[in-house]
């Protein structure tokens, strides 16, 4: 018998440790099913949707991502993309997709130098993709952040293509929807907090929708980005 | 290798003294070799073998029935139900932090939470009690943001939030800052690991990080030493943490208790090699056999002496069972460590050393250990203190009120800590249900058995300095009360105790009087000390910090016992206007030690708040029941700088202003407003509940004064009736704006 | 043979390290500091005695792992 | 005048970040390479012209401010 459950598989590097809590995210709070895949296998275990969780893989050193890209699993990662498949890198995971070149640009470090962690609002800026599919344009969630390097940086000349492609998936911005200097906790450029592939299909972001997908966390807004995809998948 | 020769310098170079050198004589019946001179000099030192301390830390009660695991071993234990126990424990890392403030506080956090995962636990949690000189200087400054990041640097990299503590400031750890951090992990009550090695021929290994010359003495020589300009020359001992390194060798060990496959494990924190192994044997009341040759090493040509003390970070000690040796190479692999098999215990009660196929050591283990020198060194009480129970303190009015008010939030030690906190990452794991400054002890669920547990540190080095017994009771009532006010019932303690130096009688009195304090408040309140960690020598140039206690206090709520059960627990900000502000509790004259004072640079030098223990737990109970009754909509503990204070902080974390109407009653409004009487808090009812309250108050024997209520945007306290200052009317009228501005600003860099 | 490797920061890419640093030694009092870039500075011990060899692999290095060329570049000695 | 300052962790630190990219570069088949350090390396732009007195003035940062004497030294170019 088929079950309807969605299989999420959340790559496990030698330093990520928001794995937990994306398990949770989706097993408990969402109720679909998870799948642990090891950075040094290959195999994606039939998983519909791949996420790369947070943490400091390799202990972030020399620069965030750039040892775990090298993984097993980002070979099988890149072609699942490649094929079309939903793959969301949150924070690390962001990184990470950064360094492989699966996202456009790179991340330097916050322009206040230090480590944040810290409630922040993002708009959403483009509803038809898998993983905010059942956001209102323009909706804004309060989702935390927790990084020492999220400060977004492309070229001039490719931050028009992809603004123009719609891949900005999320600005920070304050409470009401506006991407204000002040509400942007690390200097990223044009307030991004969150990208996408030209075909929509790779999104990276740094909040942690899954720190924010139960109301005695403070927020719940993060679930919607669960539900997006688990409807995408559905469809 | 040429032998190097003892001599009553080189003895004296190793901090042991002629009776100790002695002593050591007697055990081994003969010269001791470099080495072995090497390991008793690091066993004896203060550090490790508690010397001064033993015969007060006896006098702590440690008994309770959720306690699974008293002082002695990594970290102590407490059940919390359906085969779930929480491990925790408060370690000190003083002298490391003065002098390489980042890597000492980083590794300062890595050797708790080591601490805490040797027990087999998850750490799931870190706090930390900070204090430092005059924010004002550079070097204050220097070494807040080099510990800070230094804190966040490690525990953000373990994926360990950091959830809450404290930062104080005062001229006193000018030299001498105090870094005590707190892991809090989560075990399965039936998977428990203890610190043991034992069953002949089973295999002692080595796992983790390479060993180097880093730290060898930073235990025994920087820490029980006064710290002096000759410290400084010990910097090569500072040692370099790799939390990405823990953070594999935690998910390792985990993995390898879960399998089955150890009899025991330590850490090799402070004297490295030497203290795990020979802590370790003597627990188990075997002997253990190395061979040092195969130790790995990260620097050519190093001695024995040198591989026995090194202090390299990210190391741990196993004691597998014998014919595992494989299976447990293969989860460190699994992982990109290594793990090599360097000895094996013995039946002889002794630990041999041997490296390049010669004994380097032999000798009998509890020496080591158990038989460490113990001593009850004399005390007597310092001058000062008759001094200071005779003054009586004259409080002046300010002559604003609105500006006294500002000036009290924009002190460091009341201001806010988010430039602290919001550099360490607080919510992964995703349990903290309440956020930092957003309830009087953070609380986090656990998902394995749907309970809560609450966790704060508490300590006032002002309050100890007047008087250490009080000022210890006072932490810990404080402690409780604030588990109290987030609503859940407090089950034990860990405790750092940071003092000057145990040699001179005025420190020795001052300890032991805050040991008894402690111990008296802590059976008052059925808190048991399960561990801690004993700081001596924080002293420079001769002179010492104040004494200051940190209790690290665990509490625990049953969403069951709450008539809300998705919310199992009270916040502090004011919720709704029109919500009715209530004080529980009495304010007295208690201005000795209080921030008010000390912010206005007036003499504070009396006696702190006194404190009626009973009183205290009839409020702790009131709290309780009325939170999990779903009466209490805010409740904030009322204690450092005064109610004011307490009414300021629960508008700025509410967002939303108060309607006070003080009463009048003996005192002056000066001391009304920033009186520091314990056994109070500031709560909120609806408007509807006030009398439900009221009766609640009564059977719990605990004043019940309504203050006014909660209203948008501004802070108005007025006298009701003309009072003994004469005054009426408005006294104080503040927007949310003006409170935030001073509130906010008052940690900057 | 050892690879002394500078990586900086493209000059079209803001630093906000180096202008942490020039604030900080401005407010020391070293007045004539007008700018600074915070960069890597990476020693590779190579077992390697062929110098062209060496070279070809410390750029393929360069330019898989230790550099980021959307926002760096580099340079390097050998000796 | 342009100082070029390489500060590297003494040899008897430990260098975390050093070995990860060691066994990294290992990995992806690099297998000459022994060890790495890493370090950093910062550019200052100076308004001076007398070379001795920029000598000076550079070590002044270094000690006051650019390393940390504890766990770290470091080397200059002047040019
Ligand atoms: N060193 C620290 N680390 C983490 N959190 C801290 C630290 N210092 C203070 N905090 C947090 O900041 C908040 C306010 O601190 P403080 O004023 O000391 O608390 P309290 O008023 O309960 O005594 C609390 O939530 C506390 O846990
Ligand atoms: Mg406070």
């Amino acid at each position: 018998m088929k079950t309807s459950k969605k299989k999420f598989g959340i790559v496990i590097f030698p330093g990520s440790n928001c794995d937990h809590d994306c398990f949770h995210a989706v097993e408990s709070v969402m109720g679909q099913q998870t799948v642990p895949l090891w950075h040094k296998d290959s195999d994606l275990q039939g998983a519909d949707c791949i996420i790369l969780p947070g943490g400091f893989s390799y202990g972030d050193y020399l620069r965030t991502g750039a040892i775990a890209r090298f993984s097993p699993i980002m070979k099988s990662v890149e072609k699942f993309a490649k094929a079309g498949g939903p793959v969301i890198g949150i924070c690390n995971g962001f990184q990470i997709l950064l360094e492989a070149g699966l996202l456009p640009g790179a991340m330097l470090r916050n322009t206040c130098l230090q480590f944040r962690c810290q409630y922040v609002n993002i708009r959403v800026e483009n509803t038809d993709t898998p993983f905010t599919n059942c956001c209102q344009p323009g909706q804004v969630l309060r989702i935390p952040i927790a990084h020492g390097e999220g400060n977004y940086f492309v070229e001039e000349s490719q931050y028009q293509k992809i603004n123009r492609a719609n891949q900005v998936i999320f600005r920070y911005c304050d409470e009401f929807g506006i991407p204000t200097p002040e509400s942007n906790p690390n200097g990223s450029l044009g307030n991004i907090a969150g990208i996408s592939n030209k075909a929509g299909n790779v999104v990276g972001l740094m909040p942690h929708p899954e720190r924010a997908s139960e109301t005695i966390l403070s927020s719940a807004d993060g679930k919607i980005i669960f539900e997006s995809i688990v409807s995408y998948l559905t469809k | 290798m040429e032998e190097i020769k003892i001599t009553p310098q080189l003895v004296k170079e190793h901090g042991l003294t002629e009776e100790e050198y002695q002593r050591i004589l007697k055990f081994l019946g003969r010269e001791p070799s470099y080495t072995e001179l090497g390991l008793f000099s690091v066993m004896w030192s203060e550090h490790c073998s508690y010397k001064s301390s033993r015969v007060h830390l006896k006098n702590l009660p440690i008994r309770g029935k959720r306690v699974v695991q008293g002082p002695g071993e990594n970290a102590g234990v407490i059940d919390i139900g359906d085969n779930y126990a929480i491990a925790f424990k408060i370690e000190s890392h003083n002298h490391p932090s003065q002098v390489e403030p980042y890597q000492g506080a980083a590794t300062g956090v890595g050797g708790i939470i080591r601490d805490v995962f040797t027990m087999g636990a998850r750490p799931i949690a870190s706090l930390n009690s900070l204090r430092f000189g005059d924010l004002e200087t550079d070097l204050t400054k220097q070494l807040l943001g080099g510990i800070v990041s230094g804190i966040a640097g490690y525990g953000n990299c373990m994926g360990i939030p950091t959830v809450g503590g404290e930062v104080c400031f005062d001229p006193s750890y000018a030299g001498n800052c105090l870094v005590n951090a707190m892991c809090v992990g989560l075990v399965k009550s039936d998977s428990i690991v203890k610190a043991i090695a034992k069953g002949e021929g089973n295999p002692i290994i080595y796992v983790g990080s390479t060993t180097g010359r880093d730290g060898i003495h930073g235990a025994s020589l920087l820490a029980s030493a006064e710290f002096t300009e000759e410290s400084k020359d010990k910097r090569p001992n500072v040692q370099v943490g790799d939390p990405f390194l823990e953070k594999l060798l935690l998910e390792a060990c985990l993995e390898l208790i879960e399998k089955d496959l150890i009899v025991g494990m330590q850490d090799m924190g402070a004297a490295g090699l030497i203290s795990s192994s020979s802590e370790m044997a003597t627990r188990g009341k075997s002997g253990i056999r190395m061979n040092l040759d195969k130790v790995p090493r990260r620097e050519p040509g190093m001695i024995p002496y040198e591989i026995m003390l090194s202090e390299s970070q990210e190391r741990m000690l196993v004691c597998g069972k014998k014919g595992k040796e494989e299976d447990i190479k293969k989860i460190f692999e699994k992982w990109d460590l290594k793990a090599e098999v360097i000895g094996e215990v013995t039946n002889t009660g002794r630990l041999e050393i041997l490296d390049q196929g010669k004994i380097v050591a032999d000798v009998p283990v509890h020496a080591l250990t158990e038989e460490a020198p113990v001593y009850n060194r004399p005390y007597s009480e310092p001058k000062y203190i008759a001094k200071i129970s005779e003054n009586k303190l004259k409080v002046t009015e300010p002559k604003s009120y609105n500006k006294a008010l500002l000036n009290v939030l924009n002190s460091p030690n009341i201001g806010s800590k988010k430039w602290v906190y919001r550099q360490y990452d607080h919510q992964v794991r995703t349990n903290s249900t309440i956020l930092p400054e957003k309830g009087d002890a953070a609380v986090l669920r656990i998902k394995e058995n749907g309970k809560y547990i609450a966790l704060t540190t508490d300590g006032n080095g002002r309050y100890c300095y007047l008087n250490p017994r009080q000022g210890a009771k006072l932490a810990v009532a404080e402690a409780a009360r604030n588990l109290a006010c987030v609503g859940a019932d407090a089950l034990a303690i860990t405790n750092c105790l940071n003092f000057g130096n145990p040699e001179k009688p005025e420190i020795m009195w001052q300890f032991k009087e805050a040991i008894e304090g402690m111990s008296d408040a802590c059976k008052h309140f059925d808190t048991p000390v399960t561990g801690g960690n004993v700081s001596f020598y924080n002293e420079t140039n001769g002179k010492a910090i104040f004494p200051t206690p940190v209790i690290g206090m665990l509490g625990h709520s049953d969403p069951k016992d709450f008539k809300n059960s998705d919310v199992p627990f009270c916040t502090e900000g004011f919720k709704d206007e029109g919500d009715i502000i209530i004080l529980l509790g009495e304010t007295k004259e208690d201005m000795g030690g209080s921030e008010y004072l000390y912010v206005h640079k007036k003499d504070w030098k009396a006696a702190p708040p006194s404190l009626d223990l009973d009183k205290e737990l009839n409020l702790h109970n009131l709290l309780r029941e009325s939170i999990r009754k779903g009466l209490l909509k805010s409740a904030h503990d009322c204690s450092d700088g005064g109610l004011a204070v307490a009414l300021a902080e629960s508008c700025l974390t509410g967002n939303q202003g108060a309607d006070i109407q003080l009463p009048a009653n003996k005192l002056s409004l000066a001391v009304h407003l920033f009186s520091e009487t314990q056994s109070r808090a500031v709560v909120t009812v609806k408007y509807d509940e006030v009398e439900a309250l009221g009766a609640l108050a009564k059977k719990h024997n605990t004043p019940c004064t309504v203050l006014g209520k909660v209203q948008s945007h501004d802070l108005s306290i007025s006298l009701k009736e003309r009072g003994t200052a004469g005054r009426q009317g408005n006294v104080i009228s503040l927007t949310l704006e003006d409170m935030q501005k001073a509130f906010n600003t008052a940690i900057n860099l | 043979m050892k690879a002394k490797i500078y990586i900086t920061l493209k000059r079209t890419v803001l630093d906000p390290q180096g202008k942490a640093v020039t604030n900080a030694l401005n407010s020391l009092g070293f007045n004539k500091v007008l700018d600074t870039r915070v960069g890597r500075y990476i020693e590779i011990e190579l077992k390697e005695k062929n110098k062209q060899a060496a070279e070809k692999k410390v750029h393929q290095m360069c330019d898989q792992l230790l550099s980021n060329p959307v926002i760096e570049e580099y340079r390097f000695d050998l000796d």
